[in-house]
This record gives structure tokens, C-alpha cells and sequence, in this order.
């Protein structure tokens, strides 16, 4: 382990990896049953990224999301009643029931959202990075991105406008090989992804994404550059969705053999592993917390289940201020 | 006649027309080993290989961008936008590239140019993945647009676009891709730019397109019951326009109701309005009732998405008012 | 009352809004060191500095997107887009992220973003630096659209679209810049949604915006002593469309022509029609009449560009022929 | 001078240069005049790298052009009278007028054409290529970008599409310090514009776009390569275009002392110094060469003068094919 961290820490970062690895297994049951309906992109399998790297922010700081943005919003403290209601468009979630999974978004806790339209949240974050130099407020924003939006204009042009202003924006790059069914290889000239912000005049580096705490030790480290003034960089997040893209995804461009590759990496059971291993934690401490969490989950679901739906009267509201 | 399903229908118009002809590929996200998002180009990969069908990286501009420079170039490219919702990003390819290059350039080049796309709300998908923009293609000149309702229709049109030698935006309805209907097994090929009639009627018309234009179908059938006899115009061609088809129903009818999935506000049934009153402006009883989209991002919640976009049972509340 | 010119209102009114609020700041394309394009920004970059004037690279989604990122977090920025050409570039950024994100966040958000930009023909700079794309913009729920045709008006609007909650897309027009018209020494605003009657009549009213209002206050006022009275409604709002003070006008004039440089088919004029079709069908003597631009990109050579706009002997012509 | 060439070839690239200066100051002029109406971004200065890089090609080839695009068009063979003519509006123009300065093309001559819309022709540029690659031409396509394009999102898009396809797409970075007004240093995140190759897996080499020669071979390799199948290259050519961006611009944002240094590198003075001096030229031919230009451009501007604007009824033709 490359830091050494504390019970309460250890604790509370495998809480916020299992929940919402259950919170995404529980959506998945859920679109199974037509409960759930649409589409969702589920984190299942890349939980580290997001709590490691939420883990070197303030709860001031702001962040960007994905359409895979169910992870992120629960590490950046969104609330999970409210997450799993707008998942089904209800009332009582986060976004009133009108966002739902691909716009899961709540800006009280620092999230601007999670985006239907991959590379959606790029500007933004150069954005809110220009907000923060602006008012001096010693903020930052990560902007998290897939392998496959690298390729979007909009990176280029966003990336150009943060490291020519040197603003306070870290890229968290969640290399998981493919962009629905198109590996990196064929959808990218470099499959070193780090070499992609060498145009920008920003650091990158490569880390495991199945490691909590190394890539909370590379997002620290940068952070603490951009708060200090020191400029943008970018942390390539080695990792793999576990679930198909989406619920109809049959997988054929990926193999059994690199699933179950991945599979044994799995950053829930590596890090619950190296807390007994060093102590930290008992192999019973890790049982009740994954009990404690199916119960957050287990209520989070009935929650949303019994939510009402919107009102037919909010079809029109909320487009104005 | 066989029935088959829309998605088979444009599967078999690619298939067909890449066998005829060589210099016809396809390119798009997910489009080879995937088979598209939709499943629309499902074995074209297998069948025609790696060369001709062609997964890109995610960049729309690009795509579209290169689509053009393929057409000029010797090539027929069939590129697919995954959702019409991210034509946004390619606005600009389309619009001052696509559209004008021949006219800038004195007609010394000519655009065979398909832009498959697809659009329409239905599944909860959100704001990013259920918008109808086809009044923003019908507002560039120099592009022909197509939203085919029927699988026989969507077969022939697209045919159809893939030989013509001007740029085209094909647009599919997410919705109908399951959808069956007959399609002949012989070859077949559609003429763009005519509506059709869909319905014969003599008290209103109703013109549509798309998914849309199936409402207005099930509504005219129930209101035949009730004694109302609608024409129901399918356009199947958003530009060129075929006025006159509409002008001729408006004629004997005298009562014409719009309605299309896209934002009321700005949306092309307003054109279309605007056109009919200009041309048949003493034959109208009834001011031009138009049925749309909510003005608003499509909301998640099912039940919101449902009220923000026609159906049978408005449709058929919009032909009563219009009789009333 | 003072003259200034239509560039150096716009100029006036981002002066005072930033020395007012320190939140305002402008970015684009070449707007500080050499002050804008069309010289809009002139003076400001020495005034306010690095910080609040900033230069941008070519980038149009990246400048457009971060205004909005800027929002979100506290800021009040106006980007400018140097061309309304240009606008394609941000299309995505503009109705999938700027205009929905408040609606989707379920009114979590506000959006304090102005987009200055600029349009039409008039200087024969072809395709690419001419075109008139409001229609596009109009056809975005959850964006405003502001079109100003004075300096009075320029200024009043800009101030107000500065002070909104919401976002604006506001659009100048190159022929204007160089226009004078009184403007108060002392501070106003005007009201974003509200037309202006900027000439009474009674026999016609004629509905238009930008530089084309200026063509049909002319046209009125030639037309006046042939014994014409014409009603000039200046929008300056497209998005909200104030439809009362159209109607209105139609309930008394009974007649309407629309007159914009857009291209015609899928234009404004369009939506225009249909809505005054919808509220004032019983008061139209005759069907609205469109005078809009050539459905084509812009030609360079100066004849077919004069051709392919409104002017005030088409506006005119367009006027008499509804009266005859 | 970098590589050998016959008298023939020197007189060539001469005469291309010459004409491309000679015709800029000529539009200058008439636009001082009132002749020529509307924007011309003048390529006076710059003629090296278009007369280089052209001289790499086969008639068959492609070239995307841009905004500042007379020079490309002539060096790839255009008509004098034709361009000249178009940039008036004129019906004899190479697009009948339609087009004008910024839309200038010959598609006969394998010139996609100039673009209003700064990194309008990368797109296009890719697609050619791909056409090349699909049709198994061994034709390749240049693609001409000021320093301010390569900010564009559609520069990313594009060569990672030609990166990671490897079509036979050569780009010529026109780097002349400036996007209008503002510098590539404070435009972009790195001023070494070859940086902005890597993340494409492509060559990219500097060379002095003030030097025929330099740019032809540095071309001429790439190009090599390209019919070979072995992929896309960049070469960033360090130029200097002498007027302000157009007409109106006063600029105020680079120096007087600039312009001289760049005067100094003047690519027509120092190719035919070069020329001279190693007896390829005599002084004489030089000086004739010039006035057969002048002679060229006279008539090639009587031409235009003296022929019609484009009957009315063209404003509804060539709309569609
Ligand atoms: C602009 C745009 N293009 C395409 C899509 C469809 N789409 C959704 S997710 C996805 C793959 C994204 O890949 P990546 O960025 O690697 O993220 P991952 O899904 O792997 O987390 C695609 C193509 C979209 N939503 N938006
Ligand atoms: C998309 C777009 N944005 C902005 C402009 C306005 N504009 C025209 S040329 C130019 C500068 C281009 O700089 P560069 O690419 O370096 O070419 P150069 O003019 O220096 O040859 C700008 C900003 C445009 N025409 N198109
Ligand atoms: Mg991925
Ligand atoms: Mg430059």
C-alpha cells in the first residue's frame, strides 16, 4: 500500500467502493425486473478511480462526469436515496426525476454532472477552472473522461484552453480498453493514453485503477500542484467495467479470459485484502460494512421504488430561472 | 409479402447496395463488430470486412467531415451518427461543408453523401438521447432529408439516397426498429422527395412522419369509427418539400393538422404551415393545427416523457378541435 | 439626445456591466489585443486587463462550453463567437449542455451566460461569413435570442442579457455596426421578450428584426406616401416571442408580412405564421407573406448577394401584393 | 541549398513564388481600389511552403486548402485568370463567381479548396485519405493548417482518425506566429507545434517555411512514405505573412522589429540569391522572371476586371447535382 492510511480512512473508502458497487448491481437487477427502465452505464469494477480520486478533494472542489457517472456522484457524497430515485425518474431524486442516469448531477455536493454526451462535461471543467482562478479560490475540478472520449474534439480544445491558462483542472482518464464495443487499438493512435496531454504542456501519469490508494496519491499530488497555481495534468486510470456497456451489450468484442483477468484484480477485494493483510481491519470489520451497505441499499431502493413520480405539472417547470 | 422489421429493411438497403456497388462503405461508432447501437448494420461487417465497414473513435465532426471528403473523392460513404442528439457536434461539418461545397464551388463537385442517424424519445433515455432536430437540417439548404415511417419505405429511400449523387441526411426513429411491414424480396427503389399518401380521407388531413406519422394512422383509423374520414399524408421527405401533395389534400379536405415529435416551437411543422397557408390560404376552413413536442429537454420520468410528445389520443383531440 | 454607433452601444454596455459586477468577463476569439473582429471590444482589454478580457484560441466548443463551466460556479461571462457561421462548431455545447442543464438538473442551476455573436451578409464574404442561423437557435427550448436592430436597443438588451439567470444567445449584424441612433447618457435596460412597435400603422404590419427592420422602416416610410400605413413591429426578441404584440397588430391591420435574411424554408417567419395563424386566423384578410432570403449558401459575387436577401424594394413589393 | 536541382526546376518554383507574391499585392491593391470587395487573407510572405510542399506532389494529388489560400492554389496549378476572377465574383471564375477568396477551388487541379472556417479542410482532408487507402490510388493528400487551426477540435478528430487508420495524409502546419491577432503563445499550450503530432503516431519534423527547398524535401520524404503505405507525417513550416490579417487589421499586436526580421527571410529573395550565386540563375533571368509575372498578373487582373458578374439566374444553380 503506498500511503499509509487509517481504520476510519480504510473504512470509509471500501464503504464508498461497495456501495456503489451494490448500488450498481442493484440497478442492474433492477433493469432487469423493467423496474428500472432506459439505459445505464453501470461502474461496476472501476469503484477505485472514483473513490481514490474523490479522495484528494475538498468537498468545495468540483467535478465533471461521465455517462458512466453513477460511481462518481456517490463518491463525491451525493446521497444514495436520492441517486437510485432519479435512476427511476422520480420526484424525490436528486434532479427532480428529469435528469436520471445519464444527467445524474447535484451541485450542492461539488457534482456538475454526469453527461449523455460523451466528452459532455470537457468545457465545462475548463470552465469551472477559469471560474476558480477568477474568484481565487484555491478550488480545483476533475474531469473525469472514458479512453473513448480522448477522441472527441472537444478534449483537444479543452485541454489547449486549460494548459495555456494553467488552470486548475485535473484529468481522470478511466482507461477501461474500450469505448462501447471499439478498443483503445482501433479507436486511438497511441494507446498510451498519458501521451495525450503532451500537447498540452501538462504532467501525465499511468496508475492502476484497481488501486484506491495509488490513485489517490497521483490525483493528491496533482491537486496540490493546481491548488498551489502550478497548473493542470492528467492521471490515466487503468480499469474495466465489469457489465457490458449497456444492458443489451452481448460483449463479443472482449473475451472470458480478459474478463476473468480483470476480475482478480477487482479493487474491492484487493484493498478489503491488504487492510487484513496489514491490520487495519479484521475480515469481520469487511463483513459488517458490506452488510451495513446492503441495508443503505436495500433502503435506498425502496426509497425509490415508493417515490412518486413528478407531477404532470413539472413538465414545464425549471427551463428558466 | 414478407413482413420484415424496419431495422431488416435498412439492413438489406445497405447490404444490397454494397454488393452493387464498390465504392459504397459504411462508417460509424460501433458499427462493425458491434453492429450499431440499434443493431442496424448487424453482419454487414462479417459479410463485406474490415475495410468497408469501419468502427471509428468517437468524434462526430469527423466522421461527417470525412464522409465528405470520401464523396468527393471517388467514394459513396454511408456514415452513421449514433443518435441524431450528437449531430450537434457535427452542425458545422454539415452545414458549411456538406451543404455548400458544390454550390461554392460552381457545381464542379458533387456530394453522394449518406448520414444515417436515428432520433425520437420512447425508451426514458433522457435529455441527450431523445430529440427530434430535423427542423435544423430543413433549414440548410443544400441538403435533402429523409424519416421514413415503414420498412418498405425505408428500404426504397434509402436505396435511393445511397445513388444519389447529393448529400442526405437519413433520419430513424428508435422506435420503429422493431416494427414490421411488408417489403417486397425484389429489388425496389423509392423516389425522394414524394410524400405519400398513406390514408385516403375527405374531411381533414393530417400530415406526419416518423413514428408520429403511425399515431396519426391509428388515430384516423378510430376516428373512421367515428365518422371522420382522414387523409393522412406520410412525408417520408422533409426537403424537398412535396407541397403540392399536401396543397392537393388541403384542397378537398380544407382542415390540415401537423404533427411531429420535435419541439413545437421553431419545429418544421411550422414551415410546412406557413407554406400551406401561402398557397392555399382561401381553401383553408380552419386555422393549421399543429401537434408537438413539450418545449422542453425530454425529461427522464416516464410519465413526463409520455405527456411531452404526440400521441394517438392527442392527435385525435387536435383533429376534433380542428372539426369542432 | 447623443448618436452613437450600434458597435459603440454594445461597447458601452459591456463597459458598464463589468465595472458594475466583477463576475463579468469576456472571452473569445481576438477580442482583447485587437478588440474584437468587427472592433466590438475595442478598449476593453486596457480597461479591465488579462484576466477579464481574455483571448482565446480557435475554438469555438471549448469557448462556448467553459462560458457555461464559468456559470455554473459563480461567474457572469459573455463569449463571443465571432461569426454566427461559426455557431455550428458549438452547436452541442449549446443545446445539449447549455440549454438543458437547468431543466435536467431539475432547476438545480442557473445559467448567467450571454453569447455574442454576429451575422448576415452585406460585405460579399461568401458562405462562411454571411449567413443568418437564428432559426436554429429558436429551435432550442431554453435559450433566449435576442436580435437588436438599434443602438438604443443593442445596449438596453445586452445590459439586461447580462443580468439574466438564463442563457442568451444574442446576435448583431455586421451591416449594422456603423449605425447611429441616440442612446441616453444615463443607464437603462430594456426587457428581454418584448417587441418594439417602432412604427405605427393601420393597413399592413410588417414583422422583422435585426438589419432587415431597418430595410422595412424605410419601405414603410416610402410606402406611407403612396398612402400605405404601415405597422413596423421590431422583434428584437425571437426567443421568448412576444405573439401579443403581433396579434395585436394583426387584429387591427389584418394583414402581415415577415421579413427576415434567413433563408426562408425552415426560418423564423415560418414559426411567425403558424402562431398568428393560431390565434388570429379569423382576422387575416389575406395569408402571411414571407420575404426571406434565397434558399442558398451565399454567393460571393456582390449582384447574386444583393439578390439573395430582403431589401426594401422587395419588402415593398411584398407589402403592395398582400394589398392588392 | 538542400538538394540538387536542373535550372528548369529553379525557374519553376521561381515563377510560382513569384506569382503567388505578385497576385497577393495585386489583390492588395485592389482592394485598396474598391476593385476586389469583401475579406482576402494574403499569402505574401508565405509562398515557400505552398510552392514546396506542391512541388512533393503528383498532379493527382489532393490538397485541402484554408482561409489564407491564393498561394495553394496556384502552386497546385490553378489558372491565374480563373482565381483572379473568382476572388472578384466574376461568372469566369474557377467556382463562377459563387466561391470568392475564402472558397477558392479547382477540384481538376486536385485542390479541395480554401475554407472560411478555420480547420474547415481537416475533416475532408481524412476522408480524401481514406478514399485514397479504400481506392488504392497511392495518391496522397496535403493538408494545409495555419499554427491558430491546430486549436480546432476537428485537428484532433481528424489525425487521430489518419493516425490510427495510417492514410496517406500530410499535414502543413503554416505556423506564421499568429491566429489573427493572437500568438501561438498565447493561443496554445505549447509553441513547439511538432508536439502536437505525438499523440497521433505520426513523424513530425520543423523546417523554414521561408525555404523552398527545405520545405519540398522535408515534403517529398513524407510523401514517399505515404504512397508506400507507411502512414501520415506533419511538417511544421516557420513563416510569416507580410500584410495584417486582412485588410482593416492595424496590427498592433506584433512588432515593427518582427516585421523586419521576417523581411529579411524573404523565401523568393533567398531562392533566388541562392539561385544566383550558385550559377543555377543568372541575375537576368531572374529579373525577366519577374517581369513575365508581372505580365501574367496584368492580364490575369484585366481579365477579371473586364469579365461579367454571374447572371441573376445563377443565384438558384448548382445547388444540387
Ligand atoms: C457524443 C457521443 N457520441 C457517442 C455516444 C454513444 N456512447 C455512449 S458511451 C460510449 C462509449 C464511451 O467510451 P468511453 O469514453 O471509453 O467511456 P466508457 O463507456 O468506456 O466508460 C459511446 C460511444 C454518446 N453518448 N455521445
Ligand atoms: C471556425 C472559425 N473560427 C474563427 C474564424 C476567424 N478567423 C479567420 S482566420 C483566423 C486566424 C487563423 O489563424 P491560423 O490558423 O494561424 O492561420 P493564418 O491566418 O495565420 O494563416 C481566424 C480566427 C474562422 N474563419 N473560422
Ligand atoms: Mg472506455
Ligand atoms: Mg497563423
Amino acid at each position: 500500500m503506498s500511503t499509509s492510511i487509517d481504520k476510519g480512512t480504510a473504512i470509509f473508502y471500501l464503504q464508498k467502493m461497495m456501495e456503489i458497487r451494490q448500488f450498481e448491481d442493484k440497478i442492474m437487477d433492477l433493469l432487469a425486473q423493467n423496474i428500472a427502465e432506459g439505459g445505464s452505464h453501470l461502474y461496476a469494477g472501476e469503484e477505485a478511480v472514483a473513490v481514490g480520486a474523490m479522495a484528494a478533494l475538498r468537498p468545495d472542489d468540483f467535478i465533471t462526469s461521465t455517462h458512466r457517472g453513477h460511481g462518481h456522484a456517490i463518491a463525491k457524497g451525493g446521497k444514495l436515496n436520492e441517486l437510485m430515485a432519479e435512476i427511476l425518474g422520480k420526484a424525490t431524486g436528486c434532479c427532480k426525476g428529469k435528469g436520471g442516469s445519464l444527467h445524474l448531477a447535484d451541485v450542492s455536493t461539488g457534482n456538475l454532472g454526469a453527461n449523455g454526451i460523451v466528452g459532455g462535461g470537457l468545457a465545462m471543467a475548463a470552465g469551472a477552472g477559469l471560474s476558480i482562478k477568477l474568484r481565487k479560490t484555491e478550488q480545483v475540478t476533475l474531469c473525469f473522461i472514458g479512453d473513448g472520449a480522448t477522441n472527441q474534439g472537444v478534449f483537444h480544445e479543452s485541454l489547449n484552453m486549460v494548459g495555456t491558462w494553467r488552470l486548475p483542472v485535473i484529468y481522470i482518464v478511466e482507461n477501461n480498453l474500450y469505448g462501447m464495443s471499439v478498443s483503445v487499438k482501433r479507436a486511438s493512435a497511441v494507446t498510451d493514453l498519458a501521451k495525450k496531454a503532451v500537447p498540452y504542456n501538462m504532467p501525465a501519469v499511468t496508475v492502476s485503477g484497481q488501486d484506491v490508494l495509488a490513485v489517490k496519491d497521483a490525483v493528491e499530488a496533482y491537486v496540490k500542484n493546481a491548488r498551489a497555481g502550478k497548473g493542470p495534468a492528467m492521471v490515466v486510470c487503468d480499469t474495466y467495467r465489469y457489465y457490458g456497456h449497456s444492458r443489451s451489450d452481448p460483449r463479443v468484442y472482449r473475451t472470458k479470459e480478459e474478463e476473468k483477468y480483470w476480475a482478480e484484480q477487482d479493487p474491492i477485494k484487493l484493498f478489503s485484502a491488504k487492510c487484513v493483510k496489514e491490520g487495519l481491519l479484521s475480515q469481520k470489520d469487511v463483513e459488517e460494512l458490506d452488510k451495513f451497505v446492503e441495508n443503505e441499499i436495500e433502503e435506498a431502493t425502496k426509497f425509490a421504488i415508493e417515490s412518486p413520480l413528478p407531477g404532470d405539472a413539472e413538465l414545464y417547470t425549471d427551463l428558466f430561472a | 409479402m414478407r413482413e420484415i422489421a424496419y431495422w431488416q429493411a435498412i439492413n438489406e438497403a445497405l447490404a444490397e447496395e454494397m454488393t452493387k456497388d464498390p465504392s459504397v462503405f459504411i462508417m460509424g461508432e460501433d458499427v462493425a463488430i458491434y453492429g450499431g447501437a440499434y443493431a442496424v448494420t448487424r453482419g454487414l461487417h462479417a459479410k463485406f470486412g474490415d475495410e468497408r465497414v469501419r468502427d471509428t473513435a468517437i468524434s462526430e465532426a469527423a466522421i461527417v467531415g470525412a464522409g465528405l471528403g470520401a464523396a468527393i473523392t471517388g467514394m459513396r460513404p454511408v456514415v452513421e451518427i449514433m443518435y441524431v442528439d450528437f449531430m450537434g457536434i457535427a452542425m458545422d461539418q454539415l452545414n458549411n461543408q456538406i451543404a455548400k461545397i458544390r454550390y461554392m464551388f460552381g457545381g464542379k463537385t458533387k456530394v453522394p453523401l449518406v448520414i444515417r442517424t436515428e432520433g425520437g424519445a420512447g425508451r426514458t433515455l433522457g435529455a441527450h438521447h431523445s430529440q427530434s432536430l430535423e427542423a435544423w437540417f430543413t433549414h440548410i439548404p443544400g441538403i435533402k432529408v429523409v424519416m421514413p415511417s415503414t420498412p418498405y419505405d425505408a428500404k426504397g429511400l434509402l436505396k435511393a439516397a445511397i445513388r444519389e449523387d447529393n448529400p442526405i441526411v437519413y433520419i430513424e426513429h428508435k422506435m420503429l426498429y422493431n416494427t414490421k411491414g411488408p417489403v417486397p424480396e425484389t429489388e425496389y427503389v423509392l423516389p425522394i422527395g414524394k410524400a405519400d399518401v398513406k390514408k385516403q380521407g375527405k374531411d381533414i388531413t393530417l400530415v406526419s412522419w416518423s413514428l408520429t406519422l403511425l399515431h396519426c394512422l391509428k388515430a384516423a383509423e378510430e376516428l373512421e369509427k367515428e365518422g371522420i374520414s382522414v387523409e393522412v399524408i406520410d412525408l417520408r421527405t422533409l426537403a424537398p418539400l412535396d407541397i403540392d401533395t399536401i396543397v392537393g389534400s388541403v384542397q378537398k379536405t380544407h382542415r390540415l393538422v401537423i404533427a411531429h415529435e420535435a419541439w413545437k416551437t421553431g419545429g418544421f411543422a411550422g414551415e410546412i404551415a406557413a407554406q400551406v397557408m401561402e398557397k392555399a390560404f382561401d381553401h383553408l376552413d380552419a386555422p393549421v393545427s399543429r401537434v408537438c413536442g413539450a418545449d422542453v429537454p425530454m425529461p427522464k420520468a416516464p410519465n413526463l416523457e409520455r405527456l411531452a410528445i404526440p400521441n394517438k389520443e392527442t392527435i385525435k383531440k387536435a383533429v376534433k378541435e380542428l372539426l369542432a
